[in-house]
């Protein structure tokens, strides 16, 4: 078995939930937890030291493999986007979904879209499943997202273009790798000599892609607008799986292929990292819409996690590996959570909300600790990668874990503050049931995992450590 | 020489069908006949062969292309029978004429002299003027047809100017022996100034700025099945014509004429993207967005030697799309007195897909993945950066990503908007047309080796 | 100077001068005139050329034919009176400055192309003669030759596309 | 029969030429009715066939020639699509003034 | 077996917390609260079982449980260890921990939210076992979060009061600011040794490796800062006295007996590291116990004036932490342990005694409107009075002998630092008289209606009184002077020998008398002031000149909101209505331009095929000039 598996399975459950009509839903759970079996199943064929890799001749002439590869790296990042895709689509079955057949067709396109991301090993096939995850978030955003549909519009129109803009530079880039390798295998291009010259375009073009998707400041500027406005599922495909692709990409990527630019560049992009995360947690503390205030608190954490990846330590990136992981489960259940609450009060504006503790226990618990997670309390998941990547940034120079740590701080000042307002204080005069099975059932499987990783991350540890550790080895050679 | 043959025996006997009275065989059978014409055309695939005094060559780039304008031509016509419904005593008239230009358009890309390229330009000229006329009753239609034979016609007087001036300094119109001549230190300049404009010629013809100022106004104001034969097989046509003379006469390109081209290319490019954004019509858009797609394709002049193969696939990727979107531009412009975006108001909901076709046939061109538009514009970037023209690389990607902005109007238009009227039933050549064209465009998308890989 | 440049000159004078009446002409009908009196002084070059067969093609179709198209139309718009307005005095202007620009640039393009050495050929063979032409048209233009058939064939059909009364048109 | 390209030059045939081409240009930019542009487009072509006929005695070869006969052709399908295209404009707008084709702008 | 019996010591409040969490509700009224009582009862046996083990054999227990997070350099496992230091900080906080879910039992048994609250409490002491027994500073780390967590759900735990759930919110934010203090820590201490283990740790620095002592020092500060936050010392004590919004109890056990002293716990367990004699090391261990120092007086200052009842034991509390700070800062670690104890005896008592008050006015918490109460509550007012007593460090109570170990110390090691100490003291013993008298003494200053319910408190809230009121009796008893069993006790950690014990001459009698007489001052003016005079506070608008200041805390929450919180909330205002939408607007301004530009480009287009044919001409015009002007081929 191959890691094409998951995409195969992942495209026919795309086709054959656009044509299931009412039970959409269903079959598209059905096909997500497919697809996360054989993740589960390539992962033990994996660690069993079998072969997972596809390599097959796409084209000739121009050189283009049809290469999946299923190394630590890629398999987490699959794990993650195979996990949290079942979870998704389970999330939205409290809801009532116009045109299912479309909504969750596009949701496991969009899957198989980023999975093929993650494994993609041919720097074409790449790029191609990297376009092509933009286009049914897209349509998810603009045909089941809410709001004003003019603002909602130009949100997402802004969002296409702009993460558009930034991946045709990466293309161009690739372009001319092409002329260089004669093909797009990452390992060729890994082992191209570059000049210092070229490295540094090769890195900016590709650093347009990413710092877009990913997004670091000052290129974040869609990314409140269009979780505002995305329906709550969108949003967390989104901020929950398509923000690493970015992220992952860097490690996967840009680094290998412009190992001096990345070292030369080191300093500048801890520091845009770094001000990433502290500019989201303060923007963040004023937000008066909980999405938005959510999606501020995403980009204060992907701050984080690029600052770890440029590190280019062992500790960094591996720190932001298991973080984006994290990262990926409690943003998604915070998403969730705003989306139960919009259930209820049919509101976002956090103004108007509050007290619901009072009617709703169970919530309010897992709430918190999704709450808690995000602020990496210790015994969380989030609390290990983010423990790694500010140690891997005191390595680097102790200032750096400091102001990076402010988000410790300030991450707790702002989600607490959210949670007062949104959660405590006087019982709310509008009535709020509390958390229905399926709800409370999509929460307590995120949260399960944050615990389970956060007191045992060994199992993730030991899968993607070889594949960075091989990753900073093209890196840091001289 | 056979596809030539064919196509224009086929319009001949589109005549001849009128004066039998059999109107309604016309459109079936003409489409047969041009399926076997194809077949006909790909079986030479492989030959390289001349008739007639070098006046007919036919090689991997000749076939390759002629095949591709046959594919058009299918679509094209299949789409008149609706389009001509109320018209239909003339349908012969319009077929023919098609089918005319057709052999024209093959006459181009096939031609071993001189005088064969230019009967050839003028035959697809004048029924593209008429075609562009031909709703009589139409003011705007006789504008279209008016701007486009002036300025047509006076683009052939340049290029008439040019082929003299050739002929002036070689003495032959036979392409093969230009270009042995050229290779002669005994090259009279005239030679370089005939080239040049001829290229000013060919310029207009593709629609690239500064000669680019018929082409909206004429998009707009033809008739929508005008419109879409202008926008994909001439402007498809024109391109290669003048790869092939560029090649075909072994021009010799010298730094400044690339330069020269390359800044048309890039001024295509931006003129055509920008001036598209605030296009309420959307031929007119689409027009604009053909402007910027000879800029593209303009590019590949400048890795010349070697990027036959991506014309190809680049003109495929684009006529494709632009068929498939003009199908559904001709459905949901049926009857309505102007071409605005607004009609595509909630075609999403109305008509799922149909809208889905001119969605893709939109992101296609804007160069999104799987759709062949995207791997036709990375070939076109590999190409030219092989050439060590970076400049023209970027200017191509900044203006993909403005180009984004309009194909997205439409899109936005078409799942956001509510519908403004009740549905229509659509007739089933706009389906058939629409999807296969879009499903040719992915399949070679998905498999660009099978087209970049025809001409070596 | 001898006779035959004389004659050139002459011609050519006659030529430009006619071409330019044709334009500055503000009658249609003067216009027409002007014009056919321009096409038989390029016929006269013909001739100059000892083209003959050529010369005569061309008064038949360009003086005959094209010219009484030209004439049918003027007269069938009943356009012959001074009615047209000239085109502001900004465009007219910048017509000229267009047409001197484009002259110069032109003539003096090929003024700095290579002057041609020696004399001319002269193989003595007969290429121009209705026979030679005859030949070289149905032999090795056979194709080109009927191709402009099909070339016509599409201008009489479009003409008539154009012109003729749809049914609908009746009521 | 000496070539009488001896005594004239084929230079000036060229300016000539290039002078009536102008004129032909200089009559398209400068007049609105469409017909009078007609016939500046005739005068241009005409420029060019006189220059193939230069062209064709300096090369001693009848080919040139030959070109003419197909511009000529070509010139007359013009006129007769133009001429028909005029007509109906004329039928539609009672005027071939062609500033007044200004519908499609923008 | 020793993992299993760890595990039960570890996971049996966490399955009181589990418990209470999925099914307290149905366990029936005080269901919940015996079953978390039971748990941490089940700990404080286990931890017995081992104390008794250490004191006959010495040696520490240590388990390995599982690795958890994997550095490059390094690896940090899930370790416990079980070592006299931590056995005896298991002691007290299991110990008292029970005393006081008992007292709970009763105290909220009228809340709907019993169940929560003493699962919350149960969390509580699991996080507090894992800070106490963790083997290296990472499991400490998790157990120090877990605490603060734990606080912040129990301050707030009325939570229908926003004020209640501002003050939970403050006390977890200046926690975290100490927490990133102590990560900084952690991470120079993992970076300069690649452990965090603390035997490893120990061992690297007795070892005398070559490590950069700045680097050492400054990882030493960075820890004092996150003790700092935990401990609630300036400047980030201010949450301790905001945190008294939670219920009673919660107060006593976390805010005064358990949670607090882990900074203390914290730098004793670490006094290998604190306690090296380098210059920088010494800057460091001076800082801290000028900081300590300060504290205390500042806290003893703004405890004279308060009118809360709770919010006087608080700002005690804070001020005795102090003390222990100082004695870390001198080097004498087992006397800030000794203090640790005893506060937590007398400290707890107090608070559970204010609870009984509080309980029996119906939630009134303002001295001012109390008196007279020792007529109805006679168990409560003794074990308050004793335990008065015992903070003011009168004789024989505990407090007496631990608070003279730090003076002395400090009058060894510093003047200055002994006589701000003592002022503390002085004050200590004047303002928790002053309680004692507006609270028991005098008429009843209450309404009717309080009065009318005025009665003792039931059993279970006086047991855990007497208890505590025996203890902090004869809790000095563990450290005689001169004749210590926990000085010897702690010896096998104490890594530089200890500070040498005071030997019982003059001077440290003269010390021990001016300190009996410090306090018998304090406890003079007091009942000169509020019993002869009978004076009783001014109402709030009424204070003035230093007073005023005082009873505003130095108006240092002002301060800190004028300096810190509106700053950055102005800040993200700004950003969030200007700069956000700047930048958005850029963004959208590049497509308005191109846009605009496509507008004025429509005029170029203007339909006239003379303007057209210009274009084409000027086109070819332009082209050939370029091409064969510019260079002849």
């Amino acid at each position: 078995m191959d890691v094409s598996i998951v995409l195969i399975l992942l495209l026919a459950g795309t086709l054959v939930t656009l044509f299931s009509g009412k039970s959409a839903g269903k079959v598209a759970l059905a096909f997500g937890i497919l697809s996360l079996v054989a993740s589960i199943v390539l992962l033990s064929d994996y660690n069993a030291g079998k072969s997972i890799n596809v390599l097959a001749t796409w084209m000739e002439n121009p050189q283009i493999y049809f290469a999946l590869n299923g190394d630590g790296l890629s398999l987490a990042m699959l794990l993650l986007t195979t996990s949290l895709l079942p979870i998704i689509i389970y999330s939205t079955f409290g809801s009532e979904v116009k045109n299912p057949s479309s909504f969750y067709s596009l949701i496991l396109f969009m899957g198989f879209a980023m999975a093929g991301t993650f494994l993609a090993a041919d720097g074409f096939l790449y790029y191609i499943f990297w376009e092509l995850a933009l286009i049914p978030i897209y349509f998810i955003a603009l045909n089941w997202g809410n709001g004003d549909a003019k603002e909602r519009q130009k949100a997402v129109v802004k969002f296409f273009i702009y993460t558009f803009a930034g991946s045709l530079f990466m293309l161009a880039g690739f372009a001319y790798l092409y002329t260089k390798a004669g093909n797009f295998l990452v390992g060729n291009l890994s082992n191209l000599r570059l000049s210092d010259q070229e490295q540094f375009w090769i890195f900016l073009g590709f650093f347009a892609a990413y710092a877009i998707k990913i997004p670091l400041i000052p290129f974040h500027t869609w990314q409140a607008a269009v979780y505002q406005k995305a329906p709550t599922a969108g949003t967390m495909l989104l901020s929950g799986i398509m923000l690493k692709m970015g992220l992952y990409s860097v490690l996967r990527w840009q680094l290998p292929i412009a190992p001096y630019a990345a070292k030369a560049f080191m300093a500048t992009f801890l520091i845009f990292g770094i001000a990433g995360t502290i500019y989201g947690s303060i923007v963040a503390l004023r937000q008066k819409d909980l999405k938005k205030l959510l999606a501020y608190s995403s980009l204060a954490h992907v701050g984080l996690i690029a600052a770890g990846a440029y590190t280019l330590t062992v500790d960094g990136v591996r720190g932001a590996v298991l973080q984006m992981i994290s990262h990926g489960f409690v943003i998604v259940g915070l998403f969730f959570a705003a989306e139960v609450i919009y259930r209820r009060y049919q509101t976002r504006d956090i103004s108007q909300m509050g007290g619901i503790r009072v009617q709703a226990p169970k919530f309010t618990s897992m709430f918190l600790i999704l709450v808690l997670a995000s602020v990496a309390l210790p015994t969380t998941f989030n609390f290990v990668g983010e423990f790694t990547v500010l140690y891997a940034l005191s390595t680097i120079d102790i200032w750096f874990a400091i102001i990076g740590g402010l988000t410790i701080i300030l991450g707790a000042y702002y989600m607490l503050k959210m949670f007062q307002n949104v959660m405590l204080g006087e019982t709310n005069a509008k009535p709020f049931a509390d958390l229905t099975f399926q709800e409370g059932l999509t929460m307590a499987v995120i949260i399960g995992v944050l615990f389970f990783f956060g007191m045992y991350p060994k199992p993730i540890n030991d899968l993607i450590t070889p594949s960075i550790q091989q990753i900073l080895n093209y890196t840091l050679k001289s | 020489m056979n596809t030539l043959l064919a196509i224009t025996g086929l319009g001949v006997l589109c005549l001849l069908l009128e004066i039998a009275n059999v109107r309604k065989a016309i459109i079936p059978l003409t489409i047969v006949g041009l399926l076997g014409t194809l077949g006909i055309t790909v079986a030479d695939y492989g030959k390289v062969e001349s008739h007639y005094s070098n006046m007919i060559v036919t090689n991997d780039f000749s076939v390759s292309f002629s095949a591709l304008f046959v594919v058009l031509g299918i679509f094209l016509i299949a789409l008149s029978g609706d389009f001509y419904r109320d018209a239909q005593t003339k349908i012969s008239d319009f077929v023919s004429i098609k089918l005319f230009m057709l052999a024209g358009a093959v006459a181009m890309v096939s031609f071993g002299n001189l005088s064969m390229f230019f009967l050839g330009i003028e035959v697809l000229s004048i029924s593209l003027y008429i075609l562009a006329a031909s709703q009589r009753l139409n003011i705007r239609s006789n504008e279209a047809g008016m701007k486009y034979f002036l300025l047509g016609s006076f683009a052939s007087g340049i290029i008439l100017f040019g082929i003299c001036l050739i002929y002036g300094a070689m003495g032959t119109f036979d392409i093969v022996e230009i270009s042995e001549l050229t290779g002669s230190a005994e090259l009279p300049d005239w030679f370089f100034i005939g080239i040049v404009l001829l290229s000013i010629g060919m310029l207009f013809k593709i629609a690239a700025v500064p000669f680019h100022f018929w082409a909206p106004d004429v998009y707009e104001g033809s008739p929508t099945l005008t419109t879409a034969l202008m926008s994909t097989l001439a402007k498809v046509v024109a391109m290669a014509t003048f790869y092939k003379l560029l090649t075909g006469m072994n021009a010799n390109i010298y730094y400044e004429y690339e330069i020269v081209i390359m800044v048309i290319s890039i001024a295509s490019m931006t003129v055509g993207n920008v001036m598209a954004l605030r296009q309420a019509s959307i031929k007119r858009m689409l027009a604009f967005s053909g402007v910027s797609h000879a800029g593209f394709m303009l590019m590949t002049l400048l890795n010349i030697k070697t990027s036959a193969g991506t014309l190809l696939y680049y003109a495929s990727a684009y006529a494709l799309a632009g068929i498939a979107a003009f199908a559904i531009v001709l459905y949901v412009t049926r009857n309505k007195s102007n071409e605005d975006t607004y009609n595509f108001n909630g075609l999403g909901k109305t008509r799922p897909v149909l809208a889905a076709v001119l969605t893709a046939a939109l992101l296609s061109m804007a160069g999104i993945p799987v759709f062949a538009g995207f791997f036709a514009k990375f070939a076109l970037f590999t190409s030219n950066i092989q050439a060590g023209y970076l400049i023209v690389v970027i200017a191509a990607v900044i203006n993909s990503i403005i180009s984004v902005g309009y194909y997205f109007k439409v899109i936005l238009a078409m799942y956001t908007q509510e519908p403004t009227e009740d549905k229509k039933p659509v007739p089933f050549l706009f389906y058939a047309v629409g999807v296969v064209a879009i499903l040719l465009n992915i399949a070679i998308g998905l498999y660009p080796s099978a087209v970049i890989n025809l001409i070596k | 100077m001898s006779t035959v440049l004389l004659i050139f000159c002459i011609l050519s004078a006659i030529t430009l001068a006619t071409a330019f009446l044709t334009i500055f002409t503000k009658q249609p009908i003067h216009s027409a005139i002007y014009l056919v009196l321009c096409f038989v002084s390029v016929a006269g070059h013909y001739l100059l050329f000892n083209a003959q067969f050529l010369a005569v093609v061309h008064i038949i179709v360009y003086s005959g034919a094209i010219m009484i198209l030209f004439l049918f139309t003027v007269m069938l718009m009943n356009l012959n009176k001074e009615d047209e307005v000239h085109k502001p005095r900004v465009t007219r202007l910048a017509a000229g400055i267009i047409f001197i620009l484009t002259s110069l640039v032109l003539l003096a393009v090929f003024i700095q192309t290579k002057p041609i050495v020696g004399p001319y050929d002269e193989t003595g063979v007969d290429y121009q003669s209705i026979k030679v032409l005859g030949q070289v048209l149905l032999n090795e233009y056979m194709v080109p030759f009927e191709f402009a058939s099909v070339l016509l064939l599409v201008a009489m059909i479009g003409a008539v596309l154009l012109s003729k009364r749809e049914k609908t048109e009746k009521n | 029969m000496g070539n009488i390209l001896n005594e004239i030059g084929i230079e000036n045939y060229i300016f000539l030429s290039v002078i009536l081409f102008s004129i032909g240009v200089f009559g398209v930019l400068y007049r609105r009715n469409a017909i009078i542009v007609f016939m500046s487009i005739e005068i241009m072509l005409n420029a060019v066939n006189l220059l193939f006929v230069a062209f064709s005695t300096y090369h001693q070869d009848a080919q040139g020639q030959v070109f003419v006969f197909f511009s000529m052709a070509v010139a007359a399908a013009e006129v007769a699509v133009g001429l028909a295209i005029v007509v109906s404009i004329f039928r539609n707008l009672g005027s071939i003034d062609l500033d007044n084709l200004k519908n499609l702008k923008g | 077996m020793d993992i299993a019996y760890i595990l039960l010591l570890l996971l049996a409040p966490f399955a009181g917390f589990l418990f209470n969490v999925f099914f307290g509700k149905k366990l029936g009224h005080n269901g919940a609260g015996y079953l978390a009582t039971f748990a941490v009862f089940v700990s404080f046996l286990v931890t017995h079982f081992y104390f008794v083990q250490i004191n006959q054999t010495a040696q520490p227990v240590t388990v390995k449980l599982f690795d958890w997070i994997q550095l490059g350099k390094f690896s940090i496992d899930f370790g416990i260890v079980l070592d006299q230091l931590s056995l005896l900080w298991l002691m007290f906080v299991t110990g008292i921990g029970s005393l006081i879910h008992l007292y709970s039992v009763s105290y909220m048994h009228d809340d709907e939210n019993r169940h929560k609250f003493f699962a919350y409490l149960n969390l509580f002491i699991f996080f507090m076992v894992t800070l106490v027994t963790g083997s290296n500073l990472l499991v400490m780390f998790i157990g120090w979060e877990g605490v603060g967590l734990c606080s912040y759900l129990l301050i707030g735990f009325w939570y229908k009061n926003q004020d209640y759930n501002d003050a939970a919110k403050k006390a977890f934010i200046m926690n975290r600011i100490g927490d990133l203090g102590f990560l900084i820590g952690i991470f120079l201490l993992g970076h300069l040794f690649g452990t965090l283990d603390y035997a490893a740790l120990k061992s690297a620095i007795m070892s005398g490796a070559e490590v950069d002592h700045t680097m050492l020092a400054l990882a030493a500060l960075a820890l004092f800062i996150g003790a700092c936050g935990k401990s609630a010392q300036i400047p980030l004590y201010t949450w301790l006295p905001d945190a008294m919004a939670g219920p009673t109890p919660v107060s006593a056990l976390i805010h005064a007996a358990t949670m607090v002293t882990a900074g203390i716990f914290m730098i004793t367990r670490l006094n290998f590291l604190f306690g090296i004699s380098s210059a920088d090391m010494q800057t460091v261990n001076m800082v801290i116990a000028i900081v300590g120092a300060f504290t205390a007086l500042v806290a003893a200052t703004i405890g004279l004036v308060q009118n809360d009842i709770k919010k006087v034991l608080a700002y005690s509390t804070v001020s005795q932490l102090g003390l222990m700070f100082l004695a870390l800062g001198l080097g004498a670690y087992e006397v800030a342990v000794f203090h640790v104890i005893t506060h937590a005896f007398f400290k707890a008592c107090l608070f559970l005694g204010s609870g009984s008050v509080i309980h029996a006015m119906h939630g009134e918490q303002d001295m001012r409107n109390m008196g007279g109460l020792k007529k109805w509550m006679s168990v409560t007012y003794i074990t308050f009075l004793i335990s008065s007593l015992a903070i003011s460090g009168i004789p024989p109570f505990s407090g007496f002998f631990s608070k003279d170990e730090i003076l002395m110390t400090a009058f060894h090691e510093n003047k200055a630092l002994w006589v701000i100490a003592s002022l503390a003291s002085i004050m200590t013993a004047f303002y928790m008289f002053r309680l004692l008298y507006l609270t028991f003494f005098k008429e009843f200053r209450g309404t009717d209606e309080q009065k009318h319910h005025l009665h003792e408190s039931p059993a279970l809230i006086t047991f855990p009184l007497i208890v505590l009121a025996i203890l902090a009796t004869v809790g000095g008893l563990i450290s005689l002077p001169g004749n210590s069993w926990l000085s010897h006790y702690l010896e096998p950690i104490i890594a530089y020998g200890g500070h040498s014990e005071h030997h019982l001459d003059a001077t440290a009698y003269m010390l021990m008398g001016l300190a009996v007489v410090g306090g018998l001052i304090g406890i003079g003016i007091a009942y000169a002031k509020y019993l002869k005079k009978g004076e009783v506070p001014p109402a709030d608008a009424q204070m003035t000149g230093f007073h005023k200041l005082l009873y505003h805390k130095y108006y240092v929450d002002e301060v800190y909101d004028a300096l810190f919180v509106k700053p950055i909330n102005a800040i993200s205002t700004f950003l969030r209505d200007t700069f956000e939408s700047a930048l958005s607007g850029l963004v959208f301004g590049l497509g308005k331009a191109t846009n605009a530009i496509g507008d004025s480009g429509k005029m170029l287009h203007n339909g006239s095929i003379g303007r057209y044919l210009f274009a084409f001409t000027l086109g070819v015009v332009a082209i050939i000039t370029y091409l064969f002007f510019n260079k002849i081929v």
